[in-house]
């Protein structure tokens, strides 16, 4: 794999992360518990949708094919996403809609204020752009785990019944491969290992905190960031998001 | 009856009303209901838009509509703001919509079915509350109007988005311009009773006009969103679904036919195409998210706590 | 309007809604209440979509452009659909599924039955076909909304719920326009005034069995089979049926 | 010790053991939990197939898809009436596969992604279950052997259906092709741990043999799979994902990689990409459906109770 190669594979995936978990998220419009929760959530998938809008449009320079943001947001299939299974997940409740935002935000805050230090100048100032507004989103998670979980008895309940189902979903995060290792030679990436533990500290804190306890035993479930085989939850998903694109090929809006 | 005659010397004089103020019951009352309906209009609003946002057919399209959206769900907050100055809570206003107590603007209860929807809901229907919102900028109660004023900026950017889709659309392929064409038969005539009924059949615009809650006529409003909007359709090469559309010389404006005011009934009775599903998903926004609002005060409750001990 | 163009209107409002029906049904496959209903829901599914086949096939031939029964399916937007707005309410919990059903079992049965004598023997021969397995459809849900309809409390209540929120979309069935006249002049279609009377008086025997009672008042909504305004259901349900198709045009399956 | 040696003289000897015979208890259980199982996974088998059913890309193919997904049902109830010849219910049936003391086969735990998993299910899924289910019709308990004979009719239908599917994308456009190797690249070894693991590894299997409600070890089974797939997957002109796959002359089979059995035994202890959802699914379908089943007894005793009293 070139590094070329390897680069593109790897903004799909900082790109297909935030377009999925955006447009997860935007589903909650008009529906969330409280109006200041309908108006952040919107906030958050406004701030991931404009991340969405560099990663794959750097992607598609770095192709070299001519493809746009829009075409590979609304072109692709299945198998040619490269986003984590976390991210794909359903909303649930907003109970597990808000631990699965804390999860990939924690995640996110320390990959991207890895990737500020980029080699790679494009990489590094959209990083630099994007890791403000995730301050915030990672703020704004935490707090809100935090509340939710040491609530109520059954705030606390759902809360941990998010965690125990969304759990599994975490070790691939970290799961680094042959892109991952080519990005962090070529100077792009940080280490995946040292992300983990940063991670896994601020975790054990914020759900210490929260009264929460993650489960026992490291299982994880992989497929999605090689897009070998992602949830049956991502296709459904596509269906809405591409229907007008793919039902009125080439036309402007 | 001094106090009564003093306050409305109050309005007469264009001094704005403030929350401390002595005012009338009716005045008071007239006050809540409007700005309470108003604000349920944007929170009901989000809904018919929002239906989209997950099919949009661009990322900045997804992008501009979900500001678009959030954007309506500040407007209520400002909105239930103005009212709770008024003495009435934003909980008890939601109760109150949930219920079917208060009601929304009765423009959210059709579909928008193609993405031209959202184009169509920006021109006309942002075109047609602009056209109530802006007099109401200089409406008498003080919490209102400068509600008004921010609210009116940000939706004259949303009808020019509104109209920007539509005029992507008209220049498009003839699928989009037959779109465009489509959503423009089905939103013209709801636009249009927007306005609400003439005021010759209408109880209580007299009152109100004298308080300044309410400043024009429904029908003066509504002859000038025709006259504004006759010649934006023109312009996209669209036709509005009116046979009897025609220019008068003399008054210097259209003649139009007027909408059937007996579907506007119907509709504020319940009976339009969307009230059970936007009650429905409204409530059920409500009721699934009580575990929340509930979790996070009582921690926000042992949180007080916490630090009163430690004091 | 040629009666050709009133044909072609007419069979699309027959083959759309045995499509949309079916589709709505099928998505139960796999969550019924209980295995019998699970075979049962399937295979009114599957007589219903057998039925499209022959509906929308027929509309092809009559229409005389060359589309197929799969291209009218799979390739018009939400306006071009003619079904009743009844069949595209969605299935809401088994008694809502159940009631629509049946409130759409009997105006078919009766239908089907008129259309069995028209003066187009196309029509006359895929009226005979589907009418046998219509009459299973409307014994079944006949019988399945007297059960639970005077079953438990709380089955009652959930029936009765469900008659009121459906209720409102009955109205659209009967009412005729000039489509209808045209093929009632033609001695294609049945009177609809006539299958109404003869409706109501079913409807009446089956809910007294059941002990529901039909709301007051006769608002009717519209705008489903003459395509001027459908519900917001129907544009995703197309985004799921239609994706596959419009996703890779012009392949074979 | 004596009714045992009879009941293996009755085996041996071909005879088919019924519903009132006298059994060893471990018979009975073993049959209980074997037939239990594979009734379970018709049922959830239901899912991964009902997956596409919505968006099944012509109404041919979604008439062939219900009818197979409607045959499962079918199969899981024929195997339920079998296994309640043996003393259970299928109410306690399920609801041991609803908390999981009772397992389903582990394949239903992957998730169908595209179009042409339709096709890799029938395939190669209903090709295994064939393989194993085939001599299953010679199985020494009755109703086990009777349900047998006409499942296997229909699952041999099914495995044609689909490998008509792939046929179809194998010969298609690029991308069709594309979508049918990969559906082959995810579908290859579970297909194989569907024989389950080495017969080495098998603590039961000798008894079960003896008992002949197993026939074949899985190793014999595996081999006999991966002999007739190996040539149709050529045919299609598609390539089997692994590289050490070759011919071996002397044993007239192919020789071929093993799976990965530590994924095997995640998967059986709920870690598979989808046993989360499929229990979900199914305790939804059995919590939401709790009114429906308890408001139709109701019904059917009210109605007996009427004709007792008309009597």
């Amino acid at each position: 794999m070139t590094t070329q190669d390897a680069l593109f594979e790897y903004l799909l995936r900082l790109g297909d992360n935030t377009l999925i978990l955006g447009h997860r998220v935007s589903e909650w419009c008009g529906h969330a518990p409280v109006l200041e929760e309908d108006i952040a959530l919107a906030n958050t998938a406004l701030d991931l949708i404009g991340q969405t809008q560099m990663w794959l449009g750097l992607a598609g320079e770095v192709e070299g094919k001519g493809r746009s943001a829009d075409d590979l947001a609304m072109l692709r299939d299945v198998w040619d996403f490269r986003n984590v299974l976390l991210v794909e997940q359903p909303n649930g409740d907003f109970g597990q809609t808000i631990l699965r935002q804390f999860l990939f935000d924690a995640f996110h805050f320390d990959l991207l204020t890895g990737l500020t230090k980029a080699s790679d100048d494009r990489v590094a100032s959209i990083a630099a752009k994007a890791v403000k507004e995730v301050t915030y989103h990672l703020d704004r998670s935490s707090e809100t785990v935090i509340g939710l979980g040491d609530g109520t008895e059954e705030s606390h309940t759902r809360m941990q019944a998010a965690l125990d189902r969304l759990w599994p979903y975490v070790g691939e995060l970290f799961a680094a491969d042959e892109v991952d290792a080519a990005m962090q030679d070529a100077g792009i990436a940080p280490d995946l290992s040292e992300l983990s533990s940063s991670y896994h500290t601020r975790m054990s804190a914020v759900l210490a905190e929260a009264t929460l306890v993650a489960p026992e035993g490291g299982f994880a479930h992989s497929g999605g960031k090689t897009g070998f085989r992602h949830s049956e939850h991502l296709g459904h998903l596509l269906t809405q998001m591409q229907w007008l694109q793919r039902a009125y090929p080439g036309a402007q809006w | 009856p001094e106090k009564l005659a003093a306050f409305q010397a109050r309005i007469d004089a264009g001094e704005k009303i403030e929350p401390k103020d002595w005012m009338p019951e009716g005045y008071r009352k007239t006050l809540i209901r409007q700005i309470g309906q108003h604000a349920h209009s944007e929170i009901v609003g989000q809904l018919p838009e929002g239906n989209w946002i997950t099919r949009a057919p661009t990322l900045e399209r997804k992008a501009i509509l979900l500001a678009k959206v959030q954007d309506e769900a500040g407007h209520g907050l400002y909105l239930y703001c103005a009212a709770e100055t008024l003495g009435v809570s934003r909980d008890e206003l939601t109760e109150m919509l949930l219920d079917g107590r208060m009601k929304y603007s009765s423009i959210f209860n059709y579909p928008t079915l193609t993405w031209a929807d959202m184009g169509a809901v920006g021109w006309l229907v942002d075109g047609a509350a602009i056209m109530n919102q802006v007099p109401l900028q200089r409406t008498s109660f003080g919490p209102y109007s400068r509600a008004m004023i921010r609210i009116c900026k940000e939706e004259s950017f949303h009808q020019r988005q509104g109209y920007d889709i539509m005029m992507k659309m008209a220049r498009g392929t003839d699928a989009q311009r037959k779109m465009a064409q489509d959503a423009l038969n089905r939103f013209w005539y709801p636009s249009l009773m927007m306005f609400g009924p003439s005021d010759k059949d209408s109880v209580h615009s007299a009152q109100s006009m004298a308080w300044k809650i309410k400043m024009n006529t429904n029908d003066e409003l509504r002859q000038k969103f025709v006259d504004q909007t006759v010649p934006q359709a023109e312009y996209l090469g669209l036709t509005v679904p009116d046979p009897n559309l025609t220019w008068n010389e003399e008054k210097g404006g259209y003649d139009f036919s007027e909408p059937d005011w007996s579907e506007f009934f119907e509709v504020i009775k319940g009976n339009g195409p969307c009230n059970t599903e936007r009650l429905e998903a409204r409530n059920k926004a409500w009721d699934d998210g009580a575990w929340v609002r509930e979790g996070l005060m009582a921690h926000a409750a042992k949180k007080r706590a916490a630090k009163l001990a430690a004091e």
